[in-house]
């Protein structure tokens, strides 16, 4: 389990082929990777600054992946968040996940990603032509953390 | 008690302030009584830390409600809601 | 949309920055990696072979890709699976999609590497102790797969 | 009319055969017809084709059921349940 906050752009490929290196019990590796768009709430975007909580964010993160692991069978999971200045087309987020089959990996990874969003001490703030604006929280990720609630919700396939 | 404030984002940038160390008046314990306390410097202040349904407390790096009671040396955070990812 | 079947190794990471290059509108890139474990069914594999349909193959991961993108807004996918000889901890099939919102990619990719277990013509052969055997259908991936023809399925969050 | 007909995985060996160009007797017309054909070879070809519950048929490389038509030039492949991924 790795949580890095970094300035620094990363290697997907990399992480993900880290996450089965030195073990043969790993059949699957479900990943995302998050990217600054040009264009945001109907607005064109030539920079993003990311502020944090140093801390609370690796915590908080931390705590994610424990939740995770808690509800589904994960071999590792590494996440890495950028901070700073991005421009569009940057990678802001990587989240990977491994297991053994397919179902728990997948969940595991958008679970991780949808308790990100809503609970990781993030803050972006947008660079556009009608000036700087930090960008709102959005009901929508409020809605995808909430449906991991639900008595149902993320079971998986298991396979 | 001294406590640690942070501010961040929006927050900090409605109060021109990141980080400040502060001696709490006998009485004020919880962190509701806090933000009240430090509403009254008026200006900013009383704006933003009045926008509660917004304002999103952590007390040493866990989220907090408003009627949760603080310690001597507490890290107290406030900022807007999160928009990582 | 690109569907490549091959007995050379693959760079996942190089397939995900492919699809987010020269264009701005990516936000969101889903992937899954499939990786040969060293047991199976209770023993232990030594290496497996996969056949497959040629022709049929392509067609049908087409299909699968192009159902995906009339189900959810995505811009790209990638599906790239191996056959021929494979040892454990070679990787096998990759499947990335890009898109604006991470609801969309994650339902598109599990969708499509659902369907790709259920209907895309190949067969696994593993060498174990015990002697070579064709590996059987799973029931779990045909529940995985149908899952999908569940009228509230796969909604994702839409974020 | 003549098809080809393609065999793989567990039924290409247990058939002991890739692939084959196959004139059809008149009156052969669907899948299953095709099936009861192939049959009448004994043996492997009995045994292999007789176990409707897992054998798989394609036409022209689409999923097809046993009561589909036949038409001349077709590529009909038999095969089990796929496994890959």
């Amino acid at each position: 389990m790795a949580v890095r906050i970094q300035r620094e752009d990363f290697d997907a490929g990399a992480e993900m082929a880290r996450l089965r290196a030195g073990r043969a019990d790993v059949g699957a590796i479900a990943s995302f990777v998050g990217v600054v768009r040009d264009t945001n709430a109907g607005s064109r975007v030539g920079a993003m600054t990311l502020e944090h909580y140093p801390g609370m964010t690796e915590k908080s993160i931390q705590s994610i992946i424990e939740e995770a692991a808690s509800r589904w069978r994960i071999f590792d999971a590494v996440v890495i968040h950028r901070i700073g200045e991005l421009l569009p087309r940057d990678q802001i987020v990587l989240v990977a996940v491994s297991g053994s089959h397919r179902g728990e990996a997948f969940a595991a990874c958008e679970f991780i990603m949808d308790y990100l969003k809503t609970r990781a001490p993030f803050w972006k703030k947008e660079q556009t032509p009608e000036g700087a604006r930090w960008v709102d929280a959005r009901v929508s990720d409020d809605a995808a953390a909430a449906r991991w609630d639900a008595p149902a919700a993320g079971t998986g396939s298991g396979a | 008690m001294r406590v640690r404030l942070l501010y961040f984002a929006s927050i900090r940038e409605q109060l021109g302030c990141a980080a400040e160390s502060l001696e709490l008046p006998a009485g004020i314990t919880t962190v509701g009584a806090l933000l009240e306390h430090l509403m009254l410097r008026g200006g900013a202040w009383r704006e933003a830390l009045a926008q509660t349904r917004v304002l999103r407390v952590a007390i040493n790096q866990d989220m907090a409600e408003p009627g949760r009671t603080l310690s001597g040396g507490d890290e107290v955070a406030f900022f807007p809601p999160v928009t990582g990812g």
